[in-house]
């Protein structure tokens, strides 16, 4: 792999970067893998990464129908942060924040993590209790997490309107420093090129038109451009497509695909330098480096694949921008798009074995999952490579919804369903 | 200044009135009917700006939506700062303010520019990915410095002065765009008695039309656009609006208009009047006629300022009469845009000469530019622009006759403007944002509308028919479908016919070949705002970002404000080269709302500040806010949380409050409480299916407490209910939940149990609801009623009774949610004020005192009873509750919840139970949300037990009290626990029952 | 924004008015004592969750308050027909096969 | 009040519910949900107001509930009321009262205020089958909106489609209003019944007067209104 630095970018200058390798190759599908992973997400790519860097797994596909990071990677607000409620959860999103930190060294990928810090906004006391039960847990479970009152929030954020004269003034928040925003792009990309140079084959506009099981185990996918590609594990990690491949392996997930939007303006002067959230007046926003508003809307109520929602949701989310900014009403916002979010019903994934032998989800991650990548793919790989769940992930196990173990995290989840 | 390149005469602006303004500190003139645009060309300003990565000077190329470069900060005061408003088209007002959003320290010398030079071939697509990366920490710092340079215009650092509404709007045939094609359809629609909305981006109807030098029917164009618009003006079914993008296009044919009603007056609104408005459209019918973009050409430093739009020049010289330079160069690759040339030296300016593409081009345009005596040199391109902080040159060179090298030698043109034309792009935007992919059309050379499932047509140049009796007729001839769709009988309007010189083939070239490579050539710009070049796009693929969203995204081609309108099918065609493709395998990328940029304002409308969310008030409302009650927001409802007295502290004002409840009485607002009339004979059936205890036996004139769950078994809403007759019920639910509740039993009686015959309607609103409760609850109640016997025997615990109280009928609940002797008086709510001032009246003997929610929590906690939502949270059944009581197993009806409960992880014994916790040290007050374990010494992460639901200081037990959970805390009473709080200290408790008070319940049984 | 025809009051409304409520046609089981855990759990949870033509459940939440049937496509969003609670739907398969 | 007996149940018109006169005797002052805005209300018009908003005077409002394909209901309620059951989305009006529908198995019936207990008691003894009558009184109220440009208010306030071709002069349709929601039903060509829940009625009102300032905004009774609801009282056709 060729390394990335500011000294080669001076020499490529020199040649008119004329001779930059390219970042990850175009290979020719092999007939046998040891790992299939369907989905070239943030994801998938993270997985192929791990399993090759961690347990030594080169010979892996990863098949992806469209191109890399094209899914919900390319389409999420890039928040990353770790102060979820339950023990599970929280711990299986530090495992992922702890692996944020030092990734794009050890991607050799910048990522432009950029831990300015997160703030969820309470404006009931309900919100407040719930605000400080989180914090606690939080605090215990060895996240940073600090319940700040409306003095504290107004200090980090000056631009907001905290004054009590608001339909639902701002009480408090919690505060976690460690999190941020990281190019969702550059996630997938950084993941790819690492993956690649390691020796998994990354198989772009590949469709898997089935699972192929021989007596209740997987044993390969057929795709729509490449036949069959038999693999001995086969982990599907296709986001709001989870339903879709779960059909062809012939089982029922117990996750809905919705629409999820989001939005931005156009690029304005930095004036906002941290994240700010709120689930009660329901609206998310940061500035990214090039200047947007970069903000998120609710989940439509209905199933929906088009990725797109509909408008009184982004009517209410600038609603909620405005009431929280009021000096943001002028700005003026640029575009706006959807992504197909795989919701559970405890708004906590699906990192589980199934049915089928030898064939593992990876999937309802909701509005959680560009945070969780590294962490996520981590796991998984773990999960993959050993053929039983990661420790971390057994909580995780799609039958939790058989046996009423959920994990609710819907308080958490940033989203209210 | 003077207006330098002002025409004496023509155009559509009004030269008597001149108007006033600023831009970067100087002021000018211009006049009504200006665009900001168009005056600063009269001005004679070449450059407005710097570029984003290279700083390197901009000028204004177009003349409307796709204006990449001139984009302004606008606003006179701090309050009306307006980012990034775009030049062409905001037309001018007097006294408009504006100034560059880019070139830091000032437009003509700045730093980054120089850096810009120097750093610049540092700079390719994704540089950024590959450095800034060592050491990990120094992130944060490389992070400010780019963040210094990001953003366009600023954000206002007050809040906004004006307002913003929506207009909801029905109609049969929606048209976008005003221009032939939309106009003819709106007359063949109009004339049907169909309802129909006309919406155009621009002040003036009209469109092409208005930039002259058409002819119909032998009449100058404008002549049929008056009689047109006067004609639609006059019918009562059409509604005609300038100003006013169609921004997106939404399922069902739902669409935003964007209309900007006052931006043209003035820096902020007239009173009352709002500055933007949203028009929310439901249309049975959609005809699109949204015209097309011109698409310049690429070439070697193509940004130059003076290097124009050809479309665009021609608009600044016939719509505002000003002549953008002196010495112009054309290049294009087809006939429509001799135009410019003539309208050029119809204006008295100089063309120097017009450059070709097309080997051989020939025909009835070729022959006008000869007849008056331009030069037309066919075959050759202009591989390069000169000039430092203008155009001084065109550096022309032979083509090849497939476009892909250039040939021979060069010669230098001089001339100070370049005007280009690579043909048309339809502006199919609309089309595809309900997520219809566009299709690649060679005859066209540009993407048209594809497949749709929405309800719509698209007539003229957005279906790629340029030519402008097309426009007409296609339009006359949709207009009439889209109204007979919808339902009526229609009819093609007559439209005139337009005078046109027959056009020759164009040719599809994109990007001019230079004689060196694309990476070694002067840039060459595809996308201005983001300073993305060819060469850019070509090192993309080359590292193998090979799909056209990977190219988007590496290079942030089409990220702009203007969304890559100029430049998007250029740099989409690059990359197919570059990738050995057809354009049509590469596709495009996806087109998303807006078309243009929308204020947030404009789309929150009037749902803000105070009417942001409704505020629920009960009955008594003006008499809390009277007796300076503090509020906390439950629900959308207003409910007095403590009545704090002058000099009081929250907790001196809790205290009090408890204090007098217990000792004498006190009196709580409780009519927000949810409220439900159940009637039917199946009534008492339906209740036992959705609380998990009993209710065949209840009889009339009681009351019992019920708990609800969801069919996974855990609790979600609890209450009381009474039976007001063998098949009449009053059900109250929690005040959040009372909708939810409402809508879950209709869910189950619509789809599961229709057969069971029930009525539920709402009364929540219809009863005032005030609890008195205390020792000397009876005393007052009994000065207040002659016709109910209060006798405990008479009128017992969990009894209701019906009576009049103060004068109104009333129905008295003897609940308890304090554990003390407690009655809920209902009445009307009309009469609710009446009663609770007469209570007052009869109790101040006793010291009647109100309370509000949070004494009610206090009250109720020191009996150990649950708030559904603050004790629960959806992971919660009523074993865990240690409400066994409240469920009945045996009823013969699995009941809501029942199985769910019964499932292998909720009947673990070691599940997080509800109990009561106190603190070792009385005086301590847990923090709500505190969590437990077993070991405050342990590594973290540490084991929890469970989280303080609830806590309070309890003044009548003069010490701390807690609820919460604790994992197999039913089998742990006794046992302490450590809660370790976010100051370091470390918290002991107890763990005992959850009833701190009166555990016989005798208070209430008084 | 969908356009939703409320086959109680018979016209079109917008989507406002109305909530999805998931997946239409799921009975609630006879016995729900007898149901093995799996099946209590497939009944509250397991979901086809299909690409392509769905049936779903709303209500006209502010308007006539009544729950009812929509066949739409997941994909396009297009609304196919609504029916009333007990009615069946014209629509059970796909007429346009979209797969992933 | 001498009626009121001291037993919960008391209700011999229909054994197994509650009925109860909860209005009490003139000397008890009602307070309508938009007391603390009436002393704004004048007859008063403005020159150029073009929308007049008010608050009528507490009416009875009751909620039929009943299968409309019952004859025993259908003609019960004829027979209490004096007017059929209207079709979904339409009203009947006569007299001092109106009867609209809400939902498939849902009427309102308003009148005049002092009437609540008397009218639940004639349908009490009219009705047959499976039906409920509910007082609701106390929880509603209803606001008029009139004049020239009453219509575009609405169009600020609410998605329906309020155009005359669609929404004509009696049809009766619940829906979104703001962010809450209301009955409307239109009286006159520039007359508009808005039936708002108690609690919302501050926000409605306040709602309602913003999106009216443009045009000039009188709250009170504008004269050609009350006169247009005059020509309505006696108008007992379908509409």
């Amino acid at each position: 792999m060729q390394k990335y630095s500011g000294f080669g970018l001076l020499k490529h200058a020199l040649t008119y970067h004329e001779n930059w390798q390219r970042v990850w190759r175009n290979p020719k599908p092999k007939r046998k893998y040891d790992v299939i992973i369907v989905g070239g997400g943030g994801h998938g790519l993270a997985t192929a990464y791990y399993l090759a860097k961690e347990h030594g797994i080169t010979n892996v596909a990863v098949v992806e129908k469209g191109y890399l990071g094209g899914g919900n990677t390319a389409r999420n607000t890039t928040i990353v942060r770790s102060n979820y409620l339950w023990d599970e959860a929280a711990l299986l999103y530090e495992h992922a924040m702890k692996l944020w930190e030092g990734l794009s060294q050890d991607l050799n990928y910048n990522l432009m993590f950029s831990q300015r810090g997160v703030l969820n906004l309470g404006h009931t006391l309900q919100d407040m209790r719930d605000i400080q039960r989180r914090v606690n847990a939080n605090r215990l479970n060895g996240i940073d997490s600090v319940a700040l009152d409306t003095q504290g929030v107004q200090e980090i954020v000056p631009i907001m309107d905290c004054s009590a004269n608001r339909r639902y003034p701002v009480l408090g928040a919690s505060w976690q420093p460690r999190a941020g925003v990281a190019r969702h792009d550059a996630v997938a990309w950084g993941f790819a090129r690492a993956a690649d140079a390691m020796g998994v084959d990354l198989i772009q506009q590949c469709e898997v038109t089935d699972i192929i099981t021989e007596d209740g185990a997987a044993v390969g996918v057929e795709t729509k451009q490449h036949g069959v590609l038999r693999g001995d594990r086969i982990g599907c990690v296709v986001a709001g497509n989870s339903g879709v491949l779960a059909k062809m392996a012939g089982f029922e997930l117990p996750v809905e695909s919705h629409p999820l939007q989001a939005l931005v303006s156009e690029p304005i002067r930095p004036i906002l330098d941290t994240v700010v959230m709120s689930n009660h007046v329901h609206g998310y926003i940061s500035q990214s480096d090039k200047g947007d508003l970069v903000i998120g809307a609710g989940i439509d109520g209905y199933n929906g694949y088009g990725q797109r929602g509909s408008y009184p949701t982004i009517e209410h989310t600038l609603q909620a921008i405005v009431e929280m900014f009021p000096i943001f009403s002028r700005v003026r916002m640029n575009r706006q798009w959807g992504g197909i979010v795989d919701t559970c019903p405890d708004a906590c994934p699906i990192i589980s074995d199934t049915p089928v032998d030898n064939l593992f989800f990876n999937c309802g991650w909701g509005t959680g999952g560009f945070k969780a990548t590294p962490g996520s793919g981590h796991v998984f790989a773990a999960t993959l490579a050993k053929g039983k769940a990661h420790e971390l992930a057994k909580p995780f196990s799609m039958f939790r919804f058989h046996n009423g173990a959920l994990i609710d995290e819907h308080g958490a989840a940033g989203v209210a369903h | 200044m003077t207006q330098s390149n002002r025409l004496p005469r023509g155009g559509r602006i009004d030269r008597s009135r001149p108007l006033t303004f600023k831009f970067n500190g100087q002021t000018y003139q211009g006049f009504a009917g200006d665009s900001l645009a168009s005056a600063l060309l009269a001005n004679g300003v070449d450059v407005i700006g710097r570029s984003f990565k290279y700083s390197r000077p901009r000028g204004i190329i177009a003349a409307g939506a796709e204006e990449p470069n001139a984009v302004f900060q606008l606003g006179a005061t701090e309050a009306t700062q307006t980012p990034n408003v775009r030049a062409t088209q905001q037309e001018l007002f007097d006294g408009l303010v504006s100034q560059p959003t880019s070139g830091w320290p000032n437009l003509n010398f700045d730093f980054m520019g120089l850096m810009g030079t120097i750093l610049g071939r540092m700079l390719p697509p994704g540089f950024y990915y590959k450095t800034f990366m060592f050491p990990q920490a120094a992130w944060d710092t490389y992070e400010k410095y780019i963040r210094k340079a990001a953003g366009l215009g600023r954000s206002p650092r007050e809040p906004d002065v004006d307002i913003y509404d929506h207009l909801n709007q029905h109609t049969d045939v929606l048209i976008v765009g005003a221009g032939p094609a939309g106009l003819a359809a709106a007359l063949s629609a109009a004339r049907s008695g169909a309802r129909v909305i006309l919406a155009d981006e621009q002040a003036e109807m009209g469109g092409s039309l208005l930039d002259g030098g058409y002819t119909l029917d032998g009449q100058p164009a404008a002549e049929w656009l008056k009689a047109t618009l006067d004609e639609l003006a006059r019918y009562d079914n059409v509604l005609l609006l300038p100003r006013s993008t169609v921004n997106g296009y939404h399922d069902h044919n739902f669409l935003t208009i964007h209309e900007r009603r006052t931006d043209h007056i003035g820096d902020r609104a007239p009173a009352n009047h709002s500055r933007q408005r949203l028009h929310r459209v439901r249309a049975k019918w959609v005809v699109l006629a949204t015209g097309a973009h011109e698409r310049p050409l690429v070439y070697g430093n193509n940004d130059l300022p003076g290097c124009m739009l050809a479309s665009a020049v021609s608009t600044y010289i016939n719509r505002y009469a000003v002549v953008p330079g002196n010495r112009l160069v054309l290049m294009t690759t087809n006939d429509n845009a001799y135009r410019t040339a003539f309208d050029w030296q119809d204006a008295g300016r100089e063309v120097v000469a017009i450059v070709d593409t097309r080997q051989g081009a020939a025909g009835a345009w070729q022959e006008e530019a000869r007849r008056r005596g331009i030069k037309v040199l066919t075959g050759h391109a202009v591989i390069e622009a000169r000039g430092r902080k203008r155009v001084q040159g065109a550096v022309v060179s032979g083509l090849s006759p497939d476009g892909s090298q250039a040939l021979g030698s060069d010669q230098v043109l001089v001339c100070d403007t370049l005007a280009t034309s690579g043909g048309w792009s339809p502006a199919v935007h609309l089309s595809c944002h309900t997520g219809s992919r566009p299709i690649w059309d060679d005859e066209v050379i540009g993407f048209v509308p594809g497949k749709t499932v929405q309800k719509q047509l698209a007539a003229g140049a957005v279906a790629g028919r340029f030519g402008l009796n097309e426009c007409l007729e296609e339009g006359a001839s949709l207009g009439a479908l889209a109204a007979t769709n919808a339902g009526f009988t229609a009819e093609p309007a007559a439209v005139p016919t337009a005078e046109c010189r027959p056009e020759t083939r164009p040719m599809a070239l994109f990007c001019v070949p230079h004689h060196k490579r694309n990476s070694r050539a002067p840039k060459q710009f595809v996308d201005f705002q983001t300073d993305v070049t060819a060469a850019a796009i070509e090192l993309a693929t080359r590292e193998g970002f090979e799909s056209i969203e990977h190219v988007k995204r590496y290079t942030a081609m089409g990220f702009g404000t203007d969304q890559g309108k100029l430049g998007n099918i250029n740099g989409m065609a690059i990359a197919a080269k570059s990738l050995n493709q057809t354009i049509s395998e590469t596709g495009t990328t996806i087109f998303r709302p807006n078309y243009t940029p929308v204020t947030f304002g404009a789309i929150a409308g009037r749902h803000c500040n105070d009417l942001f969310d409704p505020m629920r008030y009960t009955a008594m409302h003006e008499w809390h806010v009277k007796h300076g009650a503090k509020f906390e927001d439950v629900g959308q409802w207003k409910r007095p949380w403590y009545y704090p007295k002058p000099g009081e502290t929250m907790q001196q004002a809790l205290n009090r409050e408890c204090l007098a409840t217990r000792d004498s009485v006190g009196i709580l607002d409780a009519s927000t409480l949810g409220k439900i009339d159940i009637q039917g004979k199946d009534a008492r059936e339906f209740l036992g299916r959705v609380y998990t205890n009993a209710w065949a036996k209840l009889p009339v004139g009681k009351c019992r407490y019920g708990l609800m769950c969801r069919e996974d078994g855990m609790v979600f809403d609890d209450g009381v209910t009474s039976c007001l007759g063998e098949n009449h019920f009053l059900m109250t639910t929690t005040t959040g939940g009372a909708a939810g509740v409402l809508e879950w039993l209709e869910l189950y009686h619509q789809t599961e149990w229709p057969e069971l015959e029930v009525y539920m309607n709402t009364v929540t609103d219809h009863w005032a609801t005030m609890t008195i409760a205390g020792p000397n609850a009876r005393k007052l109640l009994s000065e207040l009623t002659d016709d109910i016997d209060l006798d405990r025997d008479t009128f017992k615990f969990m009894d209701w009774r019906q009576g009049t109280v103060a004068g109104v009928p009333a129905r008295v609940f003897r609940i308890s949610f304090t554990g003390e002797l407690s009655y809920e008086i209902n009445v009307q709510a009309h009469y609710g004020l009446h009663v609770w001032e007469k209570l007052f009246e009869h109790g101040a003997k006793y010291d009647l005192t109100p309370y509000g929610t949070e004494t009610m929590h206090i009250l109720r906690a020191e009996k150990g009873f649950i708030i559904a939502g603050q004790d629960t949270d959806g992971s919660v059944h009523p074993y865990d509750l240690g409400m066994s009581w409240a469920v009945k197993e045996d009823k013969p009806f699995s009941f809501i919840g029942k199985r769910g409960m019964k499932r292998e992880d909720c009947v673990r014994t070691d599940r997080k139970q509800l109990v009561g916790l106190k603190t070792l040290d009385p005086g301590i007050v847990l923090p709500e949300g505190a969590q437990a374990v077993d070991d405050p010494n342990q590594p973290k992460p540490m084991k929890m037990l469970g989280h303080i639901t609830s806590s309070y200081y309890s003044a009548n037990l003069e010490r701390s009290i807690a609820m919460g959970l604790i994992r197999n805390g039913h089998n742990r009473e006794g046992d302490i626990v450590y809660y370790p709080l976010e100051n370091g200290r470390v918290v002991e408790a107890e763990i005992c029952g959850t009833i701190f008070l009166d555990p016989k319940g005798e208070r209430q049984n008084v | 924004m969908f356009y939703i025809y409320c086959p109680y009051c018979g016209e079109h409304r917008e989507e406002e008015e109305f909530h999805a409520k998931g997946q239409a046609h799921l009975a609630r089981p006879k016995d729900p004592d007898a149901c093995s855990d799996e099946e209590w759990g497939n009944f509250l949870y397991f979901r086809p969750n299909p690409r392509g033509l769905y049936h779903e459940l709303w209500v006209h939440a502010i308007g006539c308050r009544k729950f009812f049937n929509i066949a739409r496509d997941t994909q396009t969003y297009e609304i196919l027909e609504t029916y009333r609670i007990g009615e069946s739907p014209k629509l059970s398969q796909s007429t346009d096969q979209q797969q992933s | 009040m001498s009626d009121v007996t001291n037993t919960a149940v008391d209700s011999t018109a229909t054994p197994g519910v509650a009925l109860m006169d909860q209005q009490p005797d003139d000397s008890v002052p009602a307070r309508s949900p938009l007391h603390h805005v009436a002393q704004a209300q004048t007859g008063e018009v403005s020159a150029n107001a073009r929308v007049s908003i008010w608050e009528e005077p507490l009416k009875t409002h009751l909620i039929l509930r009943g299968d409309a394909a019952a004859a025993g209901f259908r003609e019960g309620v004829q027979a209490a009321t004096g007017l059929d059951l209207p079709e979904p989305l339409q009203s009947q009006s006569k007299g001092d009262w109106s009867l609209s529908w809400i939902t498939p198995d849902e009427w309102l019936l308003v009148g005049p205020g002092d009437q609540a207990f008397t009218m639940e008691s004639r349908l009490r003894e009219q009705l047959e089958g499976h039906y409920a009558v509910v007082n609701v009184g106390g929880g509603q109220s209803i606001v008029r909106l009139s004049g020239t440009e009453a219509r575009s208010v609405l169009m600020k306030s609410c998605p329906y489609d309020v155009h005359d071709r669609h929404f004509p002069v009696g049809k009766v349709v619940t829906t979104v209003l703001g962010k809450t929601q209301a009955t409307l039903r239109r009286l006159g060509d520039n007359d508009w019944e808005i039936v708002v829940r108690r609690s919302f009625a501050d926000y409605i009102w306040r709602w309602l007067l913003d999106a009216a300032s443009e045009h000039g905004v009188h709250t009170g009774p504008l004269l050609s209104a009350v006169k247009g609801q005059a020509s309505h009282k006696t108008d007992t056709s379908t509409v």
